[in-house]
């Protein structure tokens, strides 16, 4: 994890099983710029392993719009991880 | 919050938001907790949300409707725990024509279902627990309870 | 007199008695009556029908539609007189399956619409009335009070 | 009007405009053996001339339900003229 100046400051968030079984509710991660959504879940990978229970590739959700894995973010972004959706 | 509801959520407030004397046809749609699922006996849910995206999706969701058809849409969804019966969901559609309306509620219901971050944990008769997956075979992610995770 | 009704409907009752613990899609439609039909401003409307047949065929169609998909089925339809708003038809269709609540639910309507023996006779703020024939050119057969018949 | 044994006794209803125009909301009429809708659509219009508000192919309905003017009618008949249907 670096924590020079070029460092995106954000927040992944878990619901629903995801934070049933990583036990928490939301971590705080740092990772170089520029970076995507994927980049962000790698460093989630490593910096948080019990995250096993997040798929390779789930859906994912940039300040409340839910975003490709390719998706750029940015300093300050809020990315939560969707299990899947069981509203209705 | 006004799209989230932790009380039970009733459909004659929902009709009468979207009423009006120019449109005359309403067409709604209630889902309610049935009383099975993938084939086990269902006693009760909760559902829970990522409230303020939740809240954001319905909102674009009515407006998507309300752009690309002529009508009023209201709609709310219950979070907590519900018992079988118990509604869910309610839509209500107001529109100056029926097709419109019936075309209207059939799609901010399929909507609903693929956008808005709410999740369902069910309790089932034999004492286990499930998150609901709808597109896993079976229907859910995992046990709690009489079951291994 | 099941499927006539000269009170005030409610669409409440109705969801009830469709309503079961494995059905959990509930569609239903209300049609009201309108301030305006073919350009013209509408205070009031009578309904009347021709009792015997319409109750008969409208249980027709509930049993039609409950033979055809897997829902049960409520409808009701308002008789005399009524003002701007209120209901004067009201269905409700339950079923495991929102798709099949929906699709019932839509050809009740239709089929309501084609085969009862119900008839409309308009009051409209110039002070004229008129039998309404949706087949007709312009939606009016006849008129009566400001305007020759 | 025939009135030996074979004629077919059938009562004919009116129904809004068409009862609001005719100024009444049934009569009954004696066809001869064997009639159809039609025959008894043709008694009724020199029977009761102020029928001319029935079009020449009503709506039509025998004993509660829908019939076209080629159905056969029998003793005892409840014909129902319908003017266009405005329910819903």
């Amino acid at each position: 994890m670096t924590t020079d100046s070029a460092a995106l400051r954000i927040r992944v968030r878990f619901f629903a099983r995801f934070a049933e079984v990583v036990g928490r509710e939301a971590i705080d991660l740092r990772v170089a710029a520029p970076a995507t959504v994927a980049d962000v879940l790698a460093e989630m990978r490593r910096a948080c392993p019990p995250t096993d229970v997040v798929p390779a590739k789930p859906l994912c959700a940039r300040n409340l719009s839910q975003v490709s894995l390719e998706e750029p973010v940015a300093d300050g972004d809020e990315l939560a991880l969707l299990p899947p959706l069981a509203g209705g | 919050m006004a799209f989230l509801s932790e009380a039970p959520l009733e459909l004659g407030p929902l009709m009468a938001e979207v009423q009006a004397p120019d449109r005359g046809g309403v067409a709604c749609f209630v889902g309610t907790v049935r009383d099975h699922h993938a084939g086990r006996g269902v006693i009760g849910l909760a559902y829970s949300a990522y409230a303020e995206m939740a809240e954001t999706e319905c909102e674009r969701i009515v407006a998507e409707a309300e752009g690309r058809w002529p009508v009023r849409v209201a709609l709310r969804h219950r979070l907590g725990e519900l018992s079988v019966g118990e509604a869910a969901v309610a839509i209500a559609v107001a529109s100056a024509h029926r097709e419109e309306a019936f075309a209207a509620c059939r799609w901010v219901i399929e909507e609903l279902k693929r956008r808005v971050p709410i999740w369902k944990r069910e309790r089932y008769a034999d004492g286990t627990e499930a998150w609901v997956d709808p597109s896993a075979q079976g229907g859910t992610a995992s046990l709690r309870g009489g079951k291994p995770g």
